[in-house]
C-alpha cells in the first residue's frame, strides 16, 4: 500500500534538501570567509559577500514554503515539529552566513595590512566550528538524536579557543599600538566563529527537538 | 409505572397472537378439511352428478388461463407505466395524471370493476362476456400491483447509477435498459407475482365479464366464457341445491385456491426478503 | 440511436397512459350507464334521486320494484363499524408490537405472517366465514340468523387487518431510529417513546391507515355476499341479516335486463360506491405524503 | 487535572461473539471535553454508547468490565436506565429534533418526567435554549416547527434539549458531521462554553475538530482480529504534537496502515 | 501557467426564477487541479454540473452565458450532449458502482459507445484500474460484484469508469465526503497523479482538502439574495496564504458571517 | 452572530501579549545593562543575568504554544501569518535579550575598572535601539505597517553611531594601551546595541509581513 501522504513527504524532503543546500552553503561562506582572511584573498571575500544574497533569499523561500506547507497540509507531530526545526534552523543558517560576510568584510579590509602574526588559533576555530556545522547538518539528515548531542558539547572547545584568542589578541593590543586595529578585527573574526558555532548548537538543539519532541537549551 | 408498562406491551403482543392465531386457524380449518378431498383425480377431473362428485378441473383450467391472459397485459403495461413515472416523466404533469390515475385504480373496489368490463369490454367493445374481457378487466385491477412495485424496485435503485450513466455518456434508453431495469428486475417479478396471486383469487370483477356457472367443455378461444375456481367455490357454498353434500368439494377447491395464491405469494416474500439482503450486502 | 430513443420514450409513454385511460373510461362508463337515472323519462319514473335516498324499501324484483339505498346504506355501514371496530385494536397493536417491542428475529417473522392475511383471496375468507365464523356468531350471540352484520363485519375484519397493520407498522418504522434513540437518551421509557415521540410522528400514516381499511370494507364484495345474508332491512341490531351495497350489485347484476331501470339503478350504486371509496382514498393519501414529507424533514 | 467524572475499568464489548471492544481502560476527568478518535470501526461509537448503556437497545450486546460515574457502577444491576440517561446525556450525529414544535423538544425531557408545572418548564426551556447559544434566534418562533431550523440550528436544539433534563455527562457522537464548516465552528465553540459546567465526551472521525475543541483525546485503533483498543489516550496538545505510540503518530500525520 | 481548457464567460444559471450562480467568468488551466470552495448553497455543485450540462437532468433549470472547452461553447444548440460528457466526466459524492462486478463497471462505458472487442475492452479496462491505481488490489478478483469494494476503493473505481471513456476533464463533487480520512489522503494522492494528463475540478467543503490538493483555488459565496458569485480565483497558496478578498479571509480562517 | 472562532482568537490573544511582556523584558534588560554600565551597578548587571532565564523560558513557552495552536487550530491565512511572526520574533527578542546579558557581563567587569570617557553616544545608541524596539512592539500591536517602516529607517542612524564609537574608541585603544581593555568592551557593547537594533529591524519586517503578507529585508 502507498503511502497516502506521500506527496506531502516528497514536498518535506525538498524543503529538508532545501535546508541542507542552504547549510552547506552557509558552510561554504564561512570557509572561504575565513580562507579570504588568511590568503588575504580579497575576490573570495568578495564572493562571500555577494553570494550571502541568495542564502538570504533561499532563507525567505524555504521560510514561505514552510509556512504554505502548514497552510496547506496541516501537519501535526512530528511533521510539524519538523517543519518548526526547519523554520528555526534558516534562521540560524542565515545568521551563520552573515557572519561569514562579517568575516570577509573584516578580511577585505586586513588584506592590504600586513599580517600581525601567523593564524594558528582561528583556523582551528574555524574547523572546529564548521565540523561542528557538517554534524549539525548530518544529525539533522539522520534524524541522529547522538550526533545532534555530542556535536552540542563541542561548542565547550570553540568557547575556550575563543577565550584564548581573545587574550592572546588583547596582549598584542597592548603592546604594540599599531596592532590595535588588526587585533581587534581579528578577535571580532574570532567572535563571529564563537558565534557560529553558538548557532549551530542551535541547530543540534532543533534536531533533538523534531526528533524526541523536547527541546532543551543545551548551550547555557 | 413499570408494571403498567408491560401490561401495555403485553396487549400489543395479545393483538399479534390473536393475528397470527387467526391465520392458523383458517389455514388449519381448510387444510383440515380440504386434504383428505385432494387427489389427483380431484385436480384433473371435470364434476360429474351436478357438481356433487367429481374434480374441479375446468375451474382450475380457467383460472390459470384468465390469469396467464392477465399477466401477457398487465405487466408490460405496468412495468412500463412505472418506468415512464419514475424515468421519463419526473416533475411532469402527465405523470401527475397517472400516479392519481394509478392510486384511482387502486381505491375502486372490485365490483365497480365488474361493472365496467360488462359495460365497456362486454358491451362496448363487443368481446363479450369471455376469458379475454375477464382478464382484462381483472388485469386493471391488479395494474397498480405492478405499478407500484416496480416503481419501488426502479426507486430502489439508487440515483447516482443514472447520474453515473449519463456522466458516462450513456443516453437515457441505455441507462434504463442496462442499468436500472436489470438492478430493478427482482421487484418487477415480485410485482408480476404478486398481481397473479391477487388476480387468481378475485371473484367480483368477473362475476359479470364471462366466468360461468358449469361448462360441458373446455374454453377454446379467448372469447369462450370458462369456470373459475373462486367462482365455484361461491356458487358451490350459495347456491347449490345441497350444500352439505358438497362441502367437501367447497373445502377441497378452497385449498386448492390457497395454496396456489399463497405460494405465489410465499415466493414473492423470498424474492423480497432476498433481494433486500442483497442490497444491505 | 436518436430514433431508437424516441421510439422507446413513445412506446414507453403510450403504455402508460393506459393507466389514465382505464380510470377516465371506468368513470365514464359507469357514469354513461347510471346517467338514466337523471335523464330517461322511463326510467326516472321507476328510479330517481328522490326514490334512492327517501323511500326505505329496496324490492328490486316484484311488481313494484322498490330502489331505496338506505337500507344497502345502513347494511354496508353495519359491516363496516363491525369491521374497523375488530380490526383497529388488533392491527395497530400488532403494528406497534411488530415495530417497537418485537425482537427483529421475531419481527421478521411477524410481518410477513401478518401481510399473508392479504393473499387470503376474499372468497376464502367468505368461505371461511360461512363455515366457521358463523357458526362462532351464533354460538356467542344466539341469534336466529347464522349471516348477519356481526358475522360479516368479523370476515371483513380479515381483509382489513392485513391493510391497516401494514401502513401502521410502515409508518411506524419510518419513524427514525435517532427520534427514538433521541427520546431513550433523555430517560424516556420504551413505552414512553413509543406513545409520545412515534405514534405522534406517524400518526398521519395511522390514520390513512385506519382510512383505507375503511374503504376496503365499504367496498368489499364477496365476503358480504356470502356471509352478510343479504336482507336489505333498516334495523338498529347487528345482529340481523345485512344487504350491503356491493353484494347487492354482484347479486343482482347477473340477472338484470341491460338498460332496465334496476340495471341502472345498480350502476348507479356502483358509482356511489366508486365516488365514496375514492373520497377516502384520497384523504388518505394526502395524509400519508403529508406524515412521510414530514419525516423525512421536508417542510 | 480535574476530578475523575467516568472512569472506565476493562471494558469489553461484544456483538455476539465479535469482540468490539477490547480491554478498554480509562478515566474521563470532570469539566472537560474528551474526544475519541481513531478509524472508522474502531469502536468509538460502541465506546461511548457503553457510557449511558445505550448500546443495550442493540441486541445481542453484551457488557464485560466497569463503567464507574462518580465512583458508581452503571452497570450494576441495580441501576435505574432511567436515571442514569439522564445523568449521562447524549447527543446524535445527525441533528434529530422531533417533529414538534421548538419548545415542546427542549420540554420533552421534562414532560416524561412528570413535570406539569408550566411555569418551571418554560423557565427550563428558555434556560437550556440560552445555554445552547439558541434563544436569541428562535425565541420568536419557540412554537414553530423545530425542523423549520437550519443544521446548525437543529443540532443546537438537540443540546438544549439534553441540557434540559439536566445532565452532569453530555455523549456526543459525530456531532457536526453532518454540518458546514461554520455551523461546526459554532457547535464546537458551544462546547467549549459547555465544558464549565458539564463533562462532555466526543466521537469524531475529524481530527482537526478533535485537536480544536478538546482537552483530552483518546486514540482506538483495532488490533489483526478487528477488536478496538485503547492505543494513547493523554493531553490533547500532546497527543497532537507529540504522540508517545507511532501508530497514533501514523494515524494523526495521515500515514497510517 | 498552462492553458485554458474551460473558460467560463458570464454564466447566470436559475432554478425557475431563482438565480444560483450569478455571473461567472473564471479559466480552468489545464491539467491542474481547480478547487470551488464555499457555503453550503453557495452553487458549487450547481457550477460543476454545469460543466457538463448534468443540470439538465434536473427540471426548470436555465442556463445563460458560455461555457468554452477548448473554446467551443458547450452551451450550442448542436452540441452532441454524448459526446460532451464523455469528454468530461464525473465522480459524485457518494461512490456509485453500479451493482455489477469490478470488470463490468470499467467495461460500462465503452459498452454503451458499441464497442464489442473483447481484448480492447479488456485492456482499456486493465489500463483504467491502473490509472486509478486500483490494479493491483482487484486483478485478482475482476469479476466479483464492485459492492464488496472498501469505500476509498469504491470511489477509485468509480474514477477508473470515468477514465474508461478517455476524459479529457474530470469534474468531482466532493468526492471524499463520504470517505475516512486515509481513504480521502488516496484519493487526493490519486488525484495528483491524474492532473498529469487530466484537467480536474472539484468541489469540496472540506477547506483544508482544497488546500492541499488543488493547484487554484475558486471561492464562491452567495450574495443577498442567495445568488452565488465568485468572490475570489487564484492559486491556491496565495488564496490560503493571502488572500485578497476579506470575505475569503473571513471563511477560511473560520470567521465567515 | 457570535465569532465561532473566538476562542481562537482567544488564544491569539494571549499569545501577542505573551509576545508583548517579552518584549517588555527585554527591552528593561537592555536598558538595565546599559544603567548598570554607566553607573557601575554590579547588582543592577547581576539582575539582568539572572533575568535572561526568565526570557528564555518564555520564549520556549511561546514557541511551544504556537506549534500547538497550529495543531490544533489549523490556521490559514492572516491567523497563519501571524503565529509565524511571533514565531520568528521571539527568536529575536531572545537575542535581544542576550546580547543585554552579554552588555551586564561586560559592565561587570568595568565595574571596578576607571571610567575611560564619558558615556554619550553609548547611552544615545541604547535609547535610540530602544526608542526602536518601543515602536517596533507598538507597531506590532496596532498592526501599524507605517510606523514599522518609519522605525526601520532608523537603524540607519544606530549603524552611523556605531561606526562613530567605533573609530572613537580605536584612536583611545591606539593612544593608551592601557585603555585597550576597557576600549574593547566597550566597542563589544556598541556592536551589540547596534545588533539589538538589528534584531528590532526584523521584528519590523515581521509585522509588515503579518499585516501585508509580504516579507521584504529592509535592513541590508
Ligand atoms: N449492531 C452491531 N452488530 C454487530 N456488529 C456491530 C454493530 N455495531 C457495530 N458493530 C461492529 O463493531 C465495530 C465497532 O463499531 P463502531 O460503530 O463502534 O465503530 P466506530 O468506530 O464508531 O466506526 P465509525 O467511525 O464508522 O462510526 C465494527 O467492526 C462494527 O462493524
Ligand atoms: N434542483 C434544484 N431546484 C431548485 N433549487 C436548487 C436545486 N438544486 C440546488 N438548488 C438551490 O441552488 C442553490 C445552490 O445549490 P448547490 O447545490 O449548487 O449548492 P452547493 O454549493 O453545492 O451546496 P452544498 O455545499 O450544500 O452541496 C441553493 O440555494 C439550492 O437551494
Ligand atoms: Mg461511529
Ligand atoms: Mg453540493
Ligand atoms: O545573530 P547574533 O548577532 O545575535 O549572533
Amino acid at each position: 500500500m502507498v503511502n497516502p501522504r506521500h506527496i506531502f513527504d516528497d514536498e518535506l524532503k525538498n524543503l529538508r534538501a532545501d535546508l541542507l543546500r542552504m547549510g552547506t552553503l552557509a558552510r561554504e561562506a564561512v570557509d572561504k570567509s575565513i580562507k579570504a582572511l588568511i590568503n588575504r584573498d580579497t575576490n573570495l571575500a568578495e564572493e562571500v559577500i555577494t553570494g550571502d544574497d541568495v542564502i538570504d533569499k533561499m532563507d525567505l523561500d524555504i521560510e514561505m514554503k514552510c509556512m504554505e506547507l502548514i497552510a496547506r497540509q496541516q501537519p501535526m507531530a512530528r511533521d510539524l515539529r519538523t517543519i518548526g526545526t526547519i523554520l528555526k534552523t534558516i534562521t540560524d543558517l542565515e545568521r551563520i552566513a552573515d557572519h561569514a560576510v562579517d568575516i570577509a568584510k573584516i578580511a577585505k579590509i586586513l588584506a592590504d595590512q600586513p599580517p600581525l602574526k601567523p593564524y594558528i588559533d582561528i583556523p582551528r576555530m574555524c574547523e572546529l566550528s564548521l565540523s561542528m556545522l557538517d554534524d549539525a547538518l548530518r544529525s539533522f539528515v539522520n534524524e541522529d538524536v547522538e550526533l545532534a548531542k555530542k556535536m552540542c558539547e563541542r561548542d565547550d572547545l570553540v568557547d575556550a579557543l575563543y577565550n584564548q584568542v581573545f587574550r592572546e589578541l588583547l596582549t598584542y593590543m597592548m603592546e604594540d599600538p599599531k596592532a590595535v586595529v588588526r587585533a581587534l578585527y581579528l578577535i571580532f573574526v574570532a567572535r563571529f566563529l564563537e558565534r557560529v558555532a553558538d548557532h549551530t548548537t542551535n541547530v543540534g538543539e532543533r534536531v533533538i527537538y523534531m526528533v524526541t519532541g523536547v527541546l532543551k537549551e543545551l548551550n547555557v | 409505572m413499570r408494571f403498567r408498562e408491560k401490561v401495555y406491551v403485553f396487549f400489543t403482543a395479545l393483538a399479534v397472537l390473536i393475528i397470527v392465531g387467526l391465520l392458523f386457524y383458517i389455514i388449519f380449518d381448510i387444510v383440515k378439511n380440504g386434504i383428505r378431498v385432494i387427489s389427483w383425480e380431484f385436480i384433473s377431473q371435470p364434476p360429474r352428478e351436478g357438481m356433487t362428485k367429481g374434480g374441479i378441473f375446468p375451474a382450475l383450467y380457467g383460472t390459470l388461463l384468465r390469469t396467464l391472459l392477465m399477466l401477457i397485459f398487465v405487466v408490460p403495461v405496468g412495468v412500463f407505466t412505472a418506468v415512464y413515472l419514475n424515468e421519463y416523466g419526473s416533475g411532469k404533469n402527465f405523470s401527475k395524471w397517472i400516479r392519481l390515475a394509478i392510486n384511482n385504480l387502486a381505491s375502486i373496489p372490485s365490483i365497480v370493476f365488474g361493472l365496467f368490463g360488462l359495460g365497456f369490454f362486454v358491451l362496448f367493445l363487443r368481446l363479450g362476456a369471455g376469458l379475454l374481457s375477464s382478464a382484462l378487466t381483472v388485469g386493471l385491477l391488479t395494474l397498480p400491483l405492478v405499478v407500484v412495485s416496480t416503481e419501488e424496485a426502479l426507486k430502489a435503485v439508487p440515483n447516482s447509477y443514472r447520474e453515473a450513466g449519463f456522466a458516462l455518456g450513456a443516453t437515457k434508453w441505455q441507462v434504463i435498459r442496462m442499468i436500472v431495469l436489470p438492478q430493478a428486475l427482482p421487484g418487477i417479478l415480485t410485482g408480476a407475482i404478486l398481481s397473479v396471486g391477487r388476480g387468481m383469487g378475485e371473484v367480483a370483477p368477473i362475476l359479470f365479464t364471462g366466468v360461468a356457472y358449469y361448462l360441458p367443455y373446455l374454453p377454446s378461444s379467448v372469447f369462450d366464457q370458462f369456470m373459475d375456481l373462486g367462482y365455484h367455490i361461491y356458487i358451490m357454498t350459495t347456491q347449490s341445491f345441497n350444500v352439505e353434500l358438497t362441502k367437501p368439494i367447497q373445502y377441497g377447491s378452497t385449498l386448492v385456491l390457497l395454496i396456489l395464491t399463497f405460494s405465489l405469494n410465499i415466493i414473492a416474500i423470498l424474492i423480497r426478503s432476498k433481494m433486500r439482503r442483497g442490497r444491505l450486502g | 440511436m436518436e430514433a431508437k430513443e424516441r421510439i422507446a420514450y413513445i412506446v414507453v409513454s403510450l403504455l402508460a397512459s393506459v393507466a389514465i385511460v382505464s380510470v377516465i373510461l371506468i368513470f365514464v362508463f359507469i357514469a354513461k350507464e347510471s346517467l338514466p337515472v337523471f335523464f330517461n323519462p322511463e326510467i326516472k319514473k321507476e328510479a330517481n334521486l328522490r326514490i334512492f335516498f327517501l323511500t326505505r324499501d329496496w324490492q328490486p324484483i316484484g311488481l313494484e320494484p322498490k330502489y331505496s339505498f338506505l337500507p344497502l346504506i345502513v347494511g354496508t355501514l353495519k359491516v363496516t363499524l363491525v369491521a374497523i371496530v375488530v380490526a383497529l385494536p388488533l392491527s395497530l397493536g400488532s403494528a406497534i408490537f411488530t415495530a417497537e417491542f418485537a425482537p427483529r428475529r421475531l419481527r421478521e417473522i411477524i410481518k410477513p405472517i401478518i401481510e399473508l392475511f392479504s393473499a387470503i383471496p376474499s372468497v376464502v375468507l367468505g368461505f371461511f366465514a360461512l363455515m366457521v365464523i358463523a357458526s362462532w356468531v351464533q354460538d356467542i350471540f344466539h341469534t336466529s340468523s347464522r349471516l348477519n352484520a356481526v358475522t360479516a363485519g368479523f370476515a371483513l375484519a380479515f381483509a382489513v387487518i392485513p391493510i391497516t397493520y401494514t401502513i401502521c407498522e410502515d409508518a411506524l418504522n419510518t419513524v427514525p431510529r435517532e427520534l427514538k434513540e433521541a427520546s431513550i437518551a433523555l430517560g424516556a421509557t420504551k413505552w414512553q417513546t413509543t406513545i409520545k415521540v412515534v405514534l405522534p410522528s406517524a400518526s398521519g400514516g395511522i390514520f390513512a391507515g385506519i382510512m383505507l381499511g375503511l374503504a376496503r370494507a365499504m367496498g368489499e364484495t364477496m365476503i358480504v355476499l356470502m356471509v352478510s345474508g343479504n336482507a336489505a332491512q333498516i334495523t338498529w341490531s347487528f345482529l340481523d341479516s345485512v344487504r350491503t351495497i356491493p353484494a347487492t350489485i354482484a347479486a343482482e347484476m347477473g340477472e338484470v335486463a341491460f338498460g332496465s331501470a334496476h340495471y341502472v339503478t345498480l350502476f348507479f350504486l356502483g358509482l356511489l360506491l366508486f365516488s365514496i371509496t375514492f373520497i377516502i382514498n384520497y384523504i388518505a393519501s394526502i395524509l400519508l405524503e403529508r406524515t412521510q414529507k414530514r419525516l423525512r424533514g421536508e417542510r | 487535572m480535574n476530578n475523575i467524572k467516568i472512569s472506565v475499568k476493562n471494558l469489553n464489548i461484544y456483538y455476539g461473539n465479535f469482540l468490539a471492544l477490547k480491554d478498554i481502560t480509562l478515566d474521563i476527568p470532570e469539566k472537560s471535553i474528551t474526544a475519541i478518535i481513531g478509524p472508522s470501526g474502531c469502536g468509538k461509537s460502541t465506546f461511548l454508547r457503553a457510557l449511558n448503556r445505550m448500546n443495550e437497545l442493540l441486541p445481542n450486546v453484551r457488557t464485560e468490565g466497569k463503567v464507574l460515574l462518580d465512583g458508581q457502577n452503571i452497570y450494576e444491576p441495580n441501576i435505574d436506565l432511567v436515571t442514569l440517561r439522564r445523568k449521562v446525556g447524549m447527543v446524535f450525529q445527525r441533528p434529530n429534533p422531533f417533529p414538534k414544535s421548538i419548545f415542546e423538544n427542549v420540554a420533552f425531557g421534562l414532560r416524561i418526567q412528570g413535570i406539569k408545572d408550566k411555569e418551571q418548564i418554560e423557565e427550563i426551556v428558555e434556560l437550556s435554549l440560552r445555554r445552547a447559544a439558541l434563544w436569541d434566534e428562535v425565541k420568536n418562533k419557540l412554537h414553530k416547527s423545530a425542523l423549520e431550523l437550519s443544521g446548525g440550528q437543529q443540532q443546537r436544539l438537540c443540546i438544549a434539549r439534553v441540557l434540559a433534563v439536566q445532565p452532569e455527562v453530555i455523549l456526543m457522537d459525530e456531532p457536526a458531521s453532518a454540518l458546514d464548516p461554520i455551523a461546526t465552528l459554532r457547535i464546537e465553540d458551544l462546547m467549549r462554553e459547555l465544558k464549565e459546567e458539564y463533562t462532555i465526551v466526543i466521537v469524531t472521525h475529524n481530527m482537526q475538530q478533535a485537536a480544536r475543541v478538546s482537552d483530552f483525546t483518546a486514540f482506538f485503533l483495532t488490533d489483526e482480529n478487528r477488536a478496538g483498543m485503547l492505543i494513547e489516550y493523554g493531553n490533547t496538545s500532546e497527543i497532537f504534537t507529540m504522540p508517545r505510540d507511532p501508530r497514533t503518530e501514523g494515524y494523526i500525520t495521515g500515514r497510517y496502515g
